[in-house]
């Protein structure tokens, strides 16, 4: 059990749960806006669970300054690429997050609805 | 050095005390605007002395940590104040042990102007 | 209901599967070989004291360039979604009071100083562009909450927009001419590591880029905001 | 104004004196005052005279001061198991005509624990306080008002 | 025990407990706040996995922007549920 | 040396209690005012949590995440108060 108890685990673990969190929230709702409040969950989680995976023990944060020194910099650093990858991923989040809402505030505008059932046009 | 990792530790324990109190404060008020007062002013006294304690205790981030001072004792007051005004204005009531309400007394705004 | 117990019963096995990634998964000791030379080499290749910012500008700048066409098509998508024949009709929001417009001309400049100083040192400290931007359209909104029937100058933020992504480009193309690469900061010299014009042309090249997202989330918000109130 | 502003709390916020530095912050301190703030003109009425600098250290201090005292008041309220608080929402006056001066005495009296500014409407503030001792406006003026205001006027007018 | 691990794990149990809150939620602004919340913790987290990049953009992003289109988006539609 | 970390100790495990108190008030309610009384809380004791967090690792750098904090966490309670009083 010990060794399982690690930072990185810990990190992983939680991650996961909220990606469960969210897609059960995402499954189980109507409301399309508390689907879109279970995606911001999920994404979250999905975020957590990659810069988890890049950590590693007794490293730390990838900034060269006083107390890292220069040489023997790749003995010393967690993982930078996906750090890079997931800053992305929070900045494209918030833009698609926008768009959903911007289509479920027009959507509301025209029929007055919340509940995913009643838009039936676009269902294939 | 020894000392003055001391006194920085001791200031930064007296801000988590008051940080504590004002979660305590927030639990146990009976209305918003009393909930508002213990919580989010002690907890930010409490934040200031935490953080001026770590400065104490590294002098190298002095500079850092007097922005976020003044940024904490700029910002704060005016989200205060306006979640309490907001609230007044609907209608949350008070709690039964309060005194006078003069705002309500003097009635609804009148149309004041911006300059 | 029995559709929401299959779920919970689909998730609980998805749940097993994933806890397998921890238990079966050994601990990695070392960083791959591509992380590691960018660890190695960042300092001398491109003066950057902060790797995350030397992937996202230098080495993957074309990723980069990409990101920043998504939030224009996002931004662009939002405004055609809210684009309403009777926008601000009776929109008639309660004023804020003095003490909200008063600090809101007090801390704007400072918020904008603060965005600035973010992504000026995004090679040195964390942050960057992207957080840069996010900081200045919370000036943005502030200056919103003191104003919500404020009219903008709609000119200043597309223009603002337009500027930094077309000099985006140009810094871009220039690397090519040079012969360095496109998007390669070395364009302009490095320096002494450490300082703030250390790095080439990564801050001119993260300003930029903070000053495109500041303006499309600002336009994002001014939209949002412009939408025919519900009664 | 905005321009010294600006340029102090980017040296605050770099805490080194390079030459580098020093150019980049006149650079965006100038942008920052010419470009975004044409009509930032709420700091126009601070006094620069050698008293109001007086004035405004001595603010800072009696101002800690009152801060820390109602701070642990407030809190001796919070632990006590009876809870003894009295409150209510009285109005007071104010002297204070500049926009600024306003908001820095509302925003004094907010951050001190016991008393919360609710709204302010010209010339009176409501202010929500823990332990109304007495509802008259002169009364309560001054025992909350007072004692800040007369650095204020001094600064701001 | 190291005291990171002990902090991380109290981060993370509240996590998940604001994370189930925002799902039982009765009202839909509730929800975007406890969202708010699991970004504001996420962000802690980021900071002790050793990312403080990531954390500055969860803070002014997640944390911040979202929250706020939210109650834009909220602020157009007002139903009694939301 | 000793007691400093001692002392630390102490006033990390007040300040995550204070956590469990707010979190408590942000669950229970009853209106979304309180719950943004407890939402303002969270972020501002969270902000003396970084900075211990930067205490403990050494690093100034951290502190930066502290300060976007201090500066953006009154515009989301300006946002909701701004909200509910169907001023936006």
């Amino acid at each position: 059990m010990e060794q399982y108890l690690t930072l990185q685990n810990i990190g992983i673990a939680t991650g996961f749960a909220l990606i469960l969190i969210g897609l059960y929230g995402g499954l189980t709702n109507k409301n399309i806006l508390r689907i879109i409040v279970s995606f911001t969950i999920f994404n979250s989680g999905l975020n957590i669970v990659i810069v988890a995976l890049a950590y590693l023990k007794g490293r730390v944060a990838p900034i060269i300054d006083d107390t890292t020194g220069l040489d023997n910099l790749s003995q010393k650093f967690v993982d930078p690429v996906p750090q890079a990858l997931v800053l992305t991923a929070i900045v494209i989040g918030l833009g698609v997050t926008g768009v959903m809402l911007a289509y479920a505030l027009k959507m509301y505008q025209n029929k007055q609805t919340l509940n995913i059932n009643d838009f039936k046009e676009t269902k294939w | 050095m020894e000392l003055q990792l001391l006194i920085g530790s001791l200031v930064t324990l007296a801000g988590s005390v008051f940080i504590f109190l004002g979660a305590l404060g927030i639990v146990r008020m009976p209305d918003l605007y009393n909930r508002i007062q213990a919580g989010t002013k002690a907890s930010t006294l409490g934040t200031i002395l935490s953080v001026a304690g770590i400065g104490i205790m590294n002098p190298d981030w002095a500079g850092k940590v007097f922005i976020l001072i003044a940024f904490v004792m700029m910002t704060n007051p005016v989200s205060s104040h306006t979640l309490a005004r907001a609230a007044h204005h609907i209608g949350i009531a008070l709690s039964k042990k309060t005194v006078v309400d003069k705002l309500k007394e003097d009635g609804p705004e009148e149309n004041k102007k911006e300059d | 209901m029995y559709k929401n117990i299959l779920i919970l019963a689909l998730l609980v096995g998805l749940g097993i599967l994933l806890s397998t990634a921890i238990t079966d998964r050994e601990e990695n000791t070392s960083l791959p070989e591509l992380p590691a030379y960018y660890a190695d080499n960042t300092a001398k290749e491109v003066g950057a004291a902060n790797m995350v910012t030397a992937v996202i500008v230098t080495y993957r700048g074309f990723d980069t360039l990409g990101e920043v066409t998504i939030l224009f098509v996002s931004a662009a998508l939002i405004a055609m979604f809210l684009k309403t024949g009777n926008r601000r009709k009776n929109r008639n929001p309660r004023p804020s009071s003095v003490i909200l417009s008063t600090a809101q001309k007090l801390l704007f400049p400072l918020i904008i100083l603060f965005g600035a100083y973010v992504f000026a040192n995004g090679h040195l400290t964390p942050g960057g562009g992207f957080q840069g931007g996010a900081i200045i359209a919370t000036a943005f909104l502030l200056w919103l909450m003191a104003n919500p029937e404020g009219e903008m100058r709609h000119g200043i933020l597309s223009s603002l927009e337009a500027f930094s992504g077309t000099f985006y480009v140009i810094i871009g193309v220039v690397g090519v001419i040079l012969g360095v690469g496109f998007l390669n900061n070395s364009i302009l010299p490095l320096g002494e590591l450490g300082r703030l014009f250390s790095a080439g042309a990564i801050p001119v090249i993260y300003s930029l880029i903070g000053l495109k997202v500041g303006a499309e989330l600002s336009n994002i918000l001014h939209h949002l905001n412009e939408v025919q109130n519900e009664e | 104004m905005i321009f010294v502003l600006s340029y102090l709390t980017w040296l605050a916020l770099n805490w080194s004196v390079e030459t580098d530095i020093l150019i980049t912050g006149a650079g965006i301190s100038v942008v920052i005052g010419l470009l975004f703030c044409r009509n930032c003109t709420v700091l126009q009425t601070v006094r620069l005279t050698p008293k109001s600098f007086a004035y405004a250290i001595a603010y800072v201090f009696v101002f800690l001061w009152d801060l820390l005292k109602s701070n642990i008041d407030v809190a001796g309220r919070v632990l006590s198991p009876s809870l003894p608080i009295n409150p209510g929402i009285v109005e007071v006056k104010t002297k204070l005509n500049s926009n600024i001066g306003k908001m820095l005495l509302a925003n004094s009296i907010t951050l001190t624990p016991g008393t919360l500014t609710v709204d302010i409407r010209e010339d009176r503030m409501y202010i929500h306080w823990i332990d109304v001792s007495s509802t008259d406006i002169e009364e309560a003026t001054k025992s909350i008002v007072k004692k800040f205001e007369k650095y204020l006027e001094v600064m701001y007018g | 025990m190291d005291v990171n691990i002990i902090l991380a794990l109290f981060l993370a149990v509240i996590m998940i407990v604001v994370a189930v809150a925002a799902l039982m939620a009765k009202r839909v602004r509730t929800a975007v706040l406890a969202a708010g919340l699991v970004s504001l913790v996420a962000s802690i987290m980021f900071l002790l996995l050793a990312a403080p990049d990531v954390a500055m953009t969860e803070a002014a992003i997640g944390s911040g922007l979202t929250t706020i289109i939210f109650f834009y988006v909220l602020n157009k539609i007002r139903r009694s549920d939301v | 040396m000793d007691s400093v970390k001692i002392i630390l100790y102490i006033a990390g495990a007040l300040i995550l209690s204070g956590i469990l108190l707010a979190l408590w008030r942000f669950i229970k309610g009853p209106r979304t005012a309180d719950r943004v009384v407890a939402f303002d809380l969270l972020t501002v004791i969270s902000i003396a949590l970084m900075a211990m967090v930067a205490f403990f690792n050494g690093r100034i750098i951290y502190l930066d995440v502290a300060l976007v904090y201090g500066l953006l966490s009154f515009t989301g309670v300006i946002v909701v108060a701004r909200f509910i009083e169907k001023g936006l």
